[in-house]
């Protein structure tokens, strides 16, 4: 065991396995030299034929990679800013991800769309500041949303040994975590999800760095109300049997989520809950407003969400449905 | 490949095609299907010059660039037809039909998104050092779309292994190439520094010959070729135009092109014995791949999820349990 | 009054646009020629400086109405699929979208994007039948879904009047629908929801083409379950006080949606419900599976969402919660 | 403009980006700024040769390009600090200021975006026959973004009045333009059939001048033109670059380029009394400038959802009410 931070545990998985597969390579902007810190010392360690600088063109570095897959190899693709998905849209949701149906199974792309530093970084502003994995959980894509080193170490690993393109977004807010790494840290397996802390009142369904925020606020509440902390790591395919053995004891449920609120993943994992599992008090949602983020960073803070707004909803949920 | 062959392979596309315009007629294939007819020289030149290891992306307009790689007649109806012994097992239909195990990365409903699938290909041969070889083909229309630049500039850069094959038909649905594309098509090329050839697209030699050079600078190692094949499609954009009052072409525009059909002009070069017997033998070729088609089953409505992960894993049903 | 299709009252809202205000044009694929229908007669009316027939660039002729917006005019940009819009996204969702927050007020990008003939149609197969109206919404788009010829009329009115970026989805299947048409038709006001059918029992959220799925099946099942159809004709802004004044009365609610079922509409829809409407009886979802479609027809329609699925989710949610 | 007002125009441009990175250093400017440091002579030649109600789009590295199409100092420091009387109120920041009554669209955080709205400006000044026309500004790295290419294809079939001006800085972050781009970067406007010159980025006459040429071209319905003004950035990427150790240029490359720094050049040809002059009043303006700035109020927490509909709409907040 040693402590690392989460930014050199995505990096060391990625590292490690590009050492233990010779298939596996890393294209974006800027990899060799690593502004992102991701791929630092890749290029050393690798070369050129496995660490690929790329011009100014997501759409056509994306479909690379497919074509990469196709002829046998995985890619890991980075992407310098969460809303360069945007651009990369087509080639991810109807060219790579549709590629297996549309074939009839003939086709694999194993493929990692990764944003190192996704979600808002104060002062970024409105088109560097989204966190888009609600659009791709809609599409289907396998989507990971890592909260601690080991983790970011383990769905990196999961991700890139995965036949499916996955989506790895690891946020901004959450990069300087520190936490253990084992000596020989393990994979951990694409849809399964984690507690955090165990409670007995209220579920907090939360992910990436929403995680640390949710357990400062169980701190909180400590002695009010007993909050179980549920990260899902996986956004999709979700773990919706470990929520369901979670809410079968807490039987409340708030959903913490750092996208906007229309259509995101937490009006899925509060839809998810209403219509199927146990609840005694209403679901409740802390989001994003559907808003671009100002650049002011008091108007920054004031569209995402607050731990003050998880604790207010948690004390309502806690409030309701007896006990 | 022989001039026989040639004509052989052309003469299939056309005859597939004006099979799948039947069968559309006859509802038997759903949806649209774009028919390659006119166009048959440029699959047949460009493929004749590749190893069956190389690969092609294809386009909407995928049948003749399928048939031209050596895709199973049989399994292309069934594809087309929607049952599971097609080579997509009916997933796929006209514009998706695919075949991997013949280097065929599929046809595209997405112009020109097939380019950028043909440079990770081509990148990644190169660094095999296999001397592999991608194709990729797209149309006049597809010229303008900004991926399609993405592409040429990454493959001259790196010197990839990447020929490619530009089907100017003149048209896009309805927009002419005029209205289109500033400039000339070939000298899209030049700006990258790359090797670039305006082709006779209704003239299977023509085409075989530069492609073959293409292909061959690419084996080499000295990087891609735009070839730009001249060609006419004699069929409406999609089978579904005939249903629509659409004039964007004069007939006589059309007579003139169909004075150059590349099949009747490789086949004129044949002795007309040896023609007649490719042609019946063909039809026999063709009657017993519908037929096959025909008695494939249709899919199991209850297996819709299969096949959307390759790990295995199923997507979400629209309904709770 | 007089009976009209669907497609030709779209094409005569345009129509009436474009003759009432000199500032409106449109530009797409075969736009001229008319490939999609809308703009039948509009090249020969208005000329070649008021319909333009754009180069296959998607990225480009989106961000291009961008820019005439900003220089003072009104563009509807037609796309021929509806995956094009993916091509698109980041000029819509993270450009014309965001201009206005992110110039503070300065800039207004009236602009319409219109999708004659989105979601499925039978045998286009996994790229072409699409309805990814759940995506815009997420990031805020204005975005409306008609259902009748009228409502197609005077939602392209006020879509073309509207100073915002809007989406404007046809569904395929409802595209040869006939309705009455007045002399005079009305714009219809974006964000305002109509009730098709009044019912007791279960309220039936349904839009597009599924509006009139759910009407058959209000009817079939009208000696069992008293079902209110809701149509909320726009998706963003949701009318939810419509809605709440609706399922104040029934109390039950089935969300039917033809998007796929991870973080679409219907998630919103019930998550909203769920926290804060009142319900005696789960809400319910009949979607789409989260699954590309594939080409055979058997398959295609297993995987969207059908009138038996709903008739049983309907019939679920009136025996729960007494009466 | 006289020479001294092309100096004053560049001395400004230097002053401010060196004030602005003493804001960030001392924590008054949040996020991450681009500075424009070492290409002044290009935003300034350029848009000297423009009308007031002449449009430009401008990039990431923007704050050059808006002082130079005449943006208040004040009002562009209040925005960098995120104050209420910024241009955009505090709402957009250093990647995104704007001042549309300048014709000025935007500075822009995805590279070539801004390209079509230029298009679409420059479409719409033609057909109001207004004579106006468009600049779009872009880097080394844009030229390889499909979407430009898409705007330089349409800009040339419709001889749009737009001027694409690409300032080639030798670098996209540390990639060197030698590894991004294939064949030359001017070749690329040849594709299109469109007029294009290599320009002394360093010489803020000689970009005038060329500029003077296109936009004369653009105005007289002769249609666009590419400009590549070859520059240098004299300092990182960006304000955060400090803070890593990127070692893509070397310390002798910077040298050599800071020998033709454009603002010393130009000011070597004034009267160096006048050139003091110019300078001792430009500081009191900065001064003032930046104290406008400082007392402008921060934004209101409770207006966030402001500013997001022309219409008026809110959005939805992030909790129920
Ligand atoms: C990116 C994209 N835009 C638009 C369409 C709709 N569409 C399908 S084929 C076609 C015309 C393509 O023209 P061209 O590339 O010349 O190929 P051709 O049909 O002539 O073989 C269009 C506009 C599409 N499929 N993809
Ligand atoms: C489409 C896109 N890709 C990547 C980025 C991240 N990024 C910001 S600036 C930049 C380099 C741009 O280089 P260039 O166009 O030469 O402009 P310069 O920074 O040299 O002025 C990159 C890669 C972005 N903002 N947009
Ligand atoms: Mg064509
Ligand atoms: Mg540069």
């Amino acid at each position: 065991m040693s402590a690392i931070r989460y930014l050199p545990a995505m990096g060391k998985a990625l590292r490690d396995e590009m050492a233990a597969d010779p298939t596996v390579f890393v294209v974006g902007e800027d990899v060799r030299a690593s502004l992102r810190g991701v791929t630092k010392g890749l290029f050393e360690e690798f070369g050129p034929e496995r660490v690929l600088d790329m011009p100014i063109s997501e759409q056509m570095f994306t479909g690379f990679a497919t074509g990469a897959a196709l002829a046998g190899r995985r890619c890991v693709v980075e992407y310098q800013i969460p809303s360069l998905l945007y651009l990369a849209f087509e080639q991810i949701a109807n060219q790579a991800q549709k590629l297996r149906l549309m074939t009839g199974g003939q086709a694999a792309v194993p493929v990692v769309y990764l944003v190192p530093g996704s979600g808002a970084r104060l002062g970024l502003a409105a088109q560097h500041s989204d966190h888009p994995y609600s659009l791709f959980a809609h599409a289907g894509v396998k989507t990971v949303l890592p909260s601690t080193p080991a983790d970011a170490y383990g769905l990196m690993v999961s991700a890139i040994r995965d036949d499916d393109p996955v989506l790895y977004l690891a946020p901004a807010a959450v990069l300087p975590v520190r936490g253990e790494l084992p000596e020989r840290p393990e994979a951990v397996p694409i849809g399964s999800a984690r507690i955090h802390r165990e409670g007995t009142d209220v579920t907090v369904v939360a992910a990436g760095h929403l995680v640390h925020e949710a357990l400062a606020v169980a701190d909180e509440l400590a002695d009010e109300v007993s909050v179980e902390v549920f990260d899902p790591r996986t956004l999709y395919p979700f773990d919706w049997e470990l929520l369901a053995a979670s809410l079968a004891r807490t039987r409340r449920l708030v959903a913490f989520d750092d996208a906007n609120r229309t259509c995101g993943l937490a009006a899925e994992v509060v839809a998810t809950a209403a219509e199927e599992l146990p609840l005694v008090a209403r679901p409740r949602r802390v989001t994003r407003a559907d808003a671009p983020i100002a650049f002011a960073v008091e108007l920054e803070r004031a569209v995402l969400p607050s731990r003050e707004q998880l604790a207010a909803a948690v004390r309502a949920a806690a409030s309701e449905g007896g006990s | 490949m022989s001039v026989v062959d040639l004509y052989r392979t052309m003469r299939t596309i056309r005859r597939f095609e004006e099979r799948v315009v039947d069968l559309v007629n006859a509802n038997e294939i759903a949806g649209v299907t774009h028919e390659y007819v006119g166009q048959e020289a440029v699959a047949v030149g460009v493929c004749a010059a590749l190893h069956a290891d190389d690969v092609i992306t294809s386009t909407h307009r995928g049948h003749g660039h399928l048939i031209a790689k050596g895709a199973d007649l049989g399994r292309m109806f069934a594809e087309l037809l929607g049952r599971v012994d097609g080579l997509n097992r009916g997933r796929g239909g006209s514009m998706h039909v695919a075949d991997l195990a013949l280097g065929i990365y599929g046809a595209n409903g997405i112009v020109a998104a097939g380019a950028p699938f043909a440079a990770g290909a081509a990148w990644s041969f190169s660094v095999d050092g296999s001397g592999r070889v991608a194709v990729t083909f797209f149309g006049d229309g597809g010229v303008n779309q900004g991926v399609l630049h993405e592409a040429m500039n990454l493959a001259a850069l790196w010197t990839l292994p990447l020929v490619f094959v530009c089907e100017n038909n003149g048209y896009a649905v309805t927009l002419p190439q005029e209205r289109s594309t500033a400039g000339s098509v070939v000298d899209r090329a030049a700006a990258y520094g790359m090797a670039a050839e305006q082709v006779d697209g209704m003239d299977v030699e023509a085409v075989l010959d530069a492609a073959t050079r293409a292909v061959e600078r690419a084996r080499a190692g000295g990087g891609p070729t735009f070839l730009e094949c001249r060609t006419y499609r004699f069929f409406g954009h999609h089978t579904a135009e005939r249903t629509m009052k659409l004039s964007y072409r004069t007939d006589d525009e059309i007579e003139r092109w169909r004075e150059r059909d590349p099949v009747a002009t490789s086949g004129a070069r044949l002795d007309p014995d040896v023609r007649a017997a490719i042609d019946t033998e063909l039809e026999s070729l063709l009657d017993a791949a519908i037929a096959f088609a025909r008695q494939s089953p249709r899919p199991d409505p209850a297996d819709a999820l299969e096949f959307v992960y390759a790990s295995g894993a199923l997507p979400r049903r629209g309904v709770a349990r």
